[in-house]
Parts: structure tokens; C-alpha cells; sequence
């Protein structure tokens, strides 16, 4: 459990130098790829809390399709951020200190991490889905048979982000060369 | 043991980072951030074996081909301003 | 076709190691997706014996042990002159004609350059790789060529009997 | 020999561990962007394949050795391209190295 815990420590203090990092630097090119070292710090903590979907998605996404969704951005705008005034960056330092204070209040309320008196645990629900699924569905993964199945129309969605990111790899290995014209370049 | 190979990975990856802040040039950022996430892998490998579930090795092939294409695009935006151009398609239509 | 059913084999493979879960429904699944895929490659035209080097896998092992080996003592060298103090190195950008005469065998031996620590492929154009070495020595065991020849012969045991002379190196 | 193999597997956990770190300190030690390729290269490779065939050793003969199996080999070939890519967009960009000897038989690049 130590182990655990030094190893969240350590990650979420890489997450904070990087974030820093983020916040410091003009060019926004660095920018681009820290916010994917960023996405990929994140899922290993999700990894680290046994949430192997949930790191799954944030890796394809946040380091995979944002990074390419970022520099097509690049592409089109300029990659260097408009210096702002110092007092402007005050008033946004005192906002993000008190959403963050707020969101910290918040987490003071939540169960603790595996707690088994959560509705989680103990919901009658998760115990029906927990039997009936192998003969319902039939497939080894309960989490599978619910975002699939259960909640299909919802998961519908998220597929729809996955295709985004296989049309993002086809677009940078370029394959789909053909279909490119001069004139879908913005001024 | 796989507490040490963990450290290791960790140890590597401040490194590394120092390296991404430092810079001085984008490139020394992208080796590094290329680095970074191959150090990843191996540390989601190590911590899949850590906390007793292998099987969530699936992870680790993703982040792999994940940091591959995020180099290569950098990259591809790097020299040519811009996503899904090559340079080939000028003269040699394909197919 | 043989690249066709090559790559749907090899797609087959990759699954069944992969999914670790061997049903019916998940055979159905499987079979359904490696088509799936080998069909898309196929329309793609990108099924050839560049794209699924059928021809070079049976000899693969020795290049791949013999390369193992190679990038094992470069590592040491690399890893001891960067703890021994002070500057032990003495970077070298060197060009070499390379050798294998097809794309495949060009980029074997570009990617085998690349992957030896201690020297980087930094271009590779009408047949001449440039290189950077990280001292001078790394540098001329380029420039001498045994990786070269190595993958060459790699190359030509894999049946690309593509004779014309090379101008060595 | 279960010992036995625990105890190779460990030597190499350690081993990736140390060569990794190594190419770390390379990383930051080296003077400019293309000497720290190669020390970034020990960590990919060394570092890597020691690391992965430890793990692959604890895991026996299953399906979680022939996904590390799969690991490796797609580090083995992307990280070499992703190095030449970041090389040769470096070199195309003007960012010049420094150099002890130049034996390049052909200037390419421009001042």
C-alpha cells in the first residue's frame, strides 16, 4: 500500500511540473506535447487506481487525438500564445485557485478509495448485473456487457470518439493523400 | 524486484523531464517527450506486474503505438506546417 | 495471393494471442475483424512482399540474434562513455553508399544503424545514408560496412536475387 | 528452478533499470541534441529489452509473454523510425551539430 501511494505521489507530482510547465511556456508547441506527456501521466494514475478503461480512453484520446486535433489548430492559427497582462493573469490565478479549492472541498466528501460502504458496493443493482450477465450476454467482461449492452445507446457515443482517433492515423500516415485539395486550405 | 525496475523507471523519467524543460531547442522536447512515453510503457508493464494484474498489459501496447504516432506528427507539423500532406503526392499520384 | 493469405495468418495469430478468449462468438469476432482487415489492406493495395516480407522470415532469426548482439556492445560502450567522466566522445557525421538494393533491405539496414546506440541514420537518399556517429569509432565501422553486408546477405538469402553491381562502400 | 528462473529474471529487471538510468543521465549529460540521441537510444533498447524480458520471464509461457513479445517488437520498429524522423527534421531545420570530424561526402544541407 506504501508502494501505492509513493507511486501516486510521485506521478501526481510529475502531473504538477508538467502542469507548471504548461502554464510557463509561450511557445505553444512545447505546449502541444506536454499536454500529452500530461494525458499520459493521468492514465497511469487511472492505472494506478485499477481503472484500465478509463486509461485506456484518456491515452487515445488525450495523448493520441488531442495532440493531432492541437497541431491541425497550429496549422490553421499561429503556435505562439499572446502575451497577456500581468493583472489579467492574477484575476486567472485567483479563479483557478478557488475552482480548486472548491473541487478539493468536494473530494473531502467522497468515499475513500475501495471503501465498501459506498453505493457502489452495495447497490442492489450491481449484484443483478454481476449474476445475470453471463447468461444475458454472454461475455467474460461485466464492465464489457454494461457499457455494450446495457448502456449500448450511451457507449454509441464513445465509439464515435475511438473513429476519430483511426481517422486521425490515416490522416498522419497519409494514406488518404488523394482526397486533398489546395482549396481546403484556409487563409 | 519489480519495485526496483519501478524506481528505475521513475528516476529515468525525472530525468527525462528535466530534459523536456530544459529544452533548449523543440527538438530536445520531442526526443525527450518520445522518451517519456516509451518510459511509460515500461512503467505501466512494471506496475501491471506490481499490483499482480499482467493483464493489463493491453495498455501498454496502446501507449506504445500512441507515442508513435504523436512523434511522427509533431514532426510531420514540424516540416511541412501542416497534417496529412506528403511531400510525394506533388509528382507521384498514388494508385 | 500468397501475400493475402500471409497477412490474413498473421492477422489470425495477432488475435488469438491477443484475446485470450477462445469461444465461438469470439472466434466469429475474429475472424470477422482479420477479414475485415485483410480486405481494407487489399483495397489499399498496400499488400505486397514489402508489406508482408514473407520471403525474409525464415531468415530472420540469425539477422535478428546477430543484431541483438551487436546493439548489446554498443550499449556497453555507449553506457560507459557516458558515466566516465570528463569527454569521451567525438561525434562524426559520415556518408555511406548502402549496399541492399531494394527499399525493404535499405530500411533494414537505416532502422539497424539507428537502432545500435551510438550511431543514427539522419538521411537516407539515392542510395547514400548519412550518419551521425557518436564518436569516431562508431563512425568507421560504418564506414567499413559489416552491418552492410550483413543485411545484404539477409536480403539475398531472402530470394531478392537483384544482381547488379553496387559500387561498395 | 523456479528460484532460478526468479533470480535471472531479476538480474535483468535490474539490469533495464540501470542501463535506462544511465541513458537518463546521458540524456541530460550530452552537449547537444544529436549526441543525446544515441544516449536516449540505450534507454529505448538496453533499457527496454532487458526490462521486457525480465517481466517476460516472471510471466512464463501465456499470453502476457506474447503480448510483452508484442511490446518489444513494436518499440524495436518504431523507435528507430521515430529517431531517424526527429534526426532528419532536426538536420532539415538548420539545427547544426557539433561536430569532431565531418567526413560527409556531399553538403546537402545549407549554411
Amino acid at each position: 500500500m506504501t508502494v501505492d501511494i509513493a507511486l501516486n505521489v510521485l506521478l501526481l507530482s510529475f502531473l504538477a511540473i508538467t502542469g507548471l510547465a504548461i502554464a510557463r511556456v509561450r511557445n505553444l508547441f512545447p505546449v502541444a506535447m506536454l499536454t500529452g506527456l500530461y494525458s499520459l501521466l493521468s492514465a497511469s494514475l487511472f492505472q494506478l487506481l485499477d481503472a484500465v478503461d478509463v486509461a485506456l480512453t484518456e491515452a487515445a484520446v488525450g495523448a493520441g487525438v488531442m495532440t493531432v486535433l492541437f497541431l491541425a489548430t497550429f496549422g490553421l492559427t499561429r503556435a505562439r500564445e499572446k502575451s497577456v497582462p500581468r493583472s489579467r493573469t492574477a484575476i486567472g490565478l485567483v479563479v483557478t485557485g478557488l475552482t480548486g479549492a472548491a473541487l478539493f472541498y468536494a473530494s473531502l466528501d467522497m468515499p475513500h478509495f475501495g471503501a465498501a460502504d459506498t453505493p457502489v458496493q452495495e447497490h442492489p443493482l450491481r449484484e443483478r448485473y454481476l449474476e445475470t450477465v453471463r447468461e444475458e450476454i454472454d461475455v467474460p467482461n461485466a464492465v464489457t456487457a454494461v457499457l455494450a449492452s446495457y448502456r449500448g445507446y450511451d457507449t454509441l457515443g464513445e465509439v464515435t470518439v475511438v473513429l476519430t482517433a483511426g481517422v486521425g492515423v490515416l490522416m498522419l500516415l497519409g494514406v488518404s493523400r488523394r482526397g486533398r485539395h489546395d482549396d481546403d486550405k484556409e487563409p | 524486484m519489480f519495485l526496483a525496475a519501478i524506481i528505475g523507471v521513475a528516476v529515468t523519467m525525472l530525468l527525462i523531464l528535466i530534459r523536456a524543460l530544459l529544452g533548449p531547442s523543440a527538438y530536445d522536447r520531442i526526443l525527450a517527450l518520445n522518451l517519456f512515453g516509451t518510459k511509460t510503457v515500461l512503467f505501466v508493464s512494471v506496475l501491471g506486474f506490481l499490483n499482480g494484474r499482467p493483464e493489463f498489459l493491453d495498455l501498454g501496447l496502446v501507449y506504445a503505438l500512441i507515442n508513435f504516432t504523436g512523434t511522427i506528427a509533431v514532426l510531420k507539423f514540424m516540416q511541412y506546417g501542416d497534417l496529412g500532406w506528403d511531400e510525394a503526392s506533388k509528382d507521384k499520384p498514388d494508385v | 495471393m500468397r501475400y493475402l493469405l500471409g497477412l490474413i495468418v498473421g492477422l489470425a495469430a495477432l488475435w488469438l494471442l491477443l484475446s485470450g478468449h477462445y469461444s465461438p462468438l469470439f472466434y466469429a469476432f475474429g475472424t470477422g475483424s482479420c477479414l475485415l482487415t485483410a480486405w481494407i489492406c487489399w483495397r489499399m493495395r498496400i499488400v505486397d512482399n514489402e508489406t508482408v516480407p514473407l520471403h525474409l522470415l525464415a531468415h530472420a532469426p540469425v539477422y535478428i540474434a546477430w543484431l541483438g548482439w551487436e546493439i548489446a556492445k554498443s550499449n556497453g560502450d555507449v553506457a560507459r562513455r557516458i558515466l566516465s567522466p570528463g569527454r569521451s566522445i567525438s561525434p562524426t557525421m559520415t556518408t555511406r553508399r548502402v549496399g541492399p538494393a531494394t527499399d525493404l533491405g535499405r530500411t533494414i539496414y537505416a532502422n539497424s544503424v539507428t537502432l545500435t546506440p551510438g550511431t543514427v541514420t539522419v538521411g537516407l537518399r539515392d542510395g547514400l545514408a548519412e550518419v551521425h556517429a557518436l564518436t569516431d569509432a562508431n563512425a568507421r565501422d560504418i564506414e567499413e560496412g559489416d552491418m552492410d553486408r550483413r543485411v545484404q546477405a539477409f536480403e539475398r538469402r531472402g530470394g531478392v536475387r537483384d544482381d547488379h553491381s553496387h559500387d561498395g562502400g | 528452478m523456479t528460484a532460478l528462473i526468479d533470480m535471472a529474471s531479476w538480474v535483468l529487471l535490474a539490469g533495464g533499470a540501470v542501463f535506462s538510468v544511465i541513458g537518463g543521465i546521458g540524456i541530460l549529460r550530452m552537449p547537444d541534441f544529436y549526441t543525446r540521441m544515441h544516449a536516449a537510444s540505450i534507454t529505448d533498447t538496453a533499457g527496454m529489452a532487458l526490462m521486457l524480458a525480465g517481466l517476460m520471464l516472471q510471466a512464463g509461457l501465456t499470453l502476457v509473454t506474447a503480448k510483452l513479445v508484442f511490446i518489444m517488437v513494436f518499440l524495436i520498429i518504431t523507435s528507430p523510425t521515430a529517431t531517424h524522423a526527429l534526426a532528419r527534421a532536426a538536420l532539415h531545420d538548420g539545427v547544426r551539430p557539433q561536430l569532431d570530424h565531418d567526413r560527409r561526402r556531399h553538403t546537402e544541407i545549407e549554411p
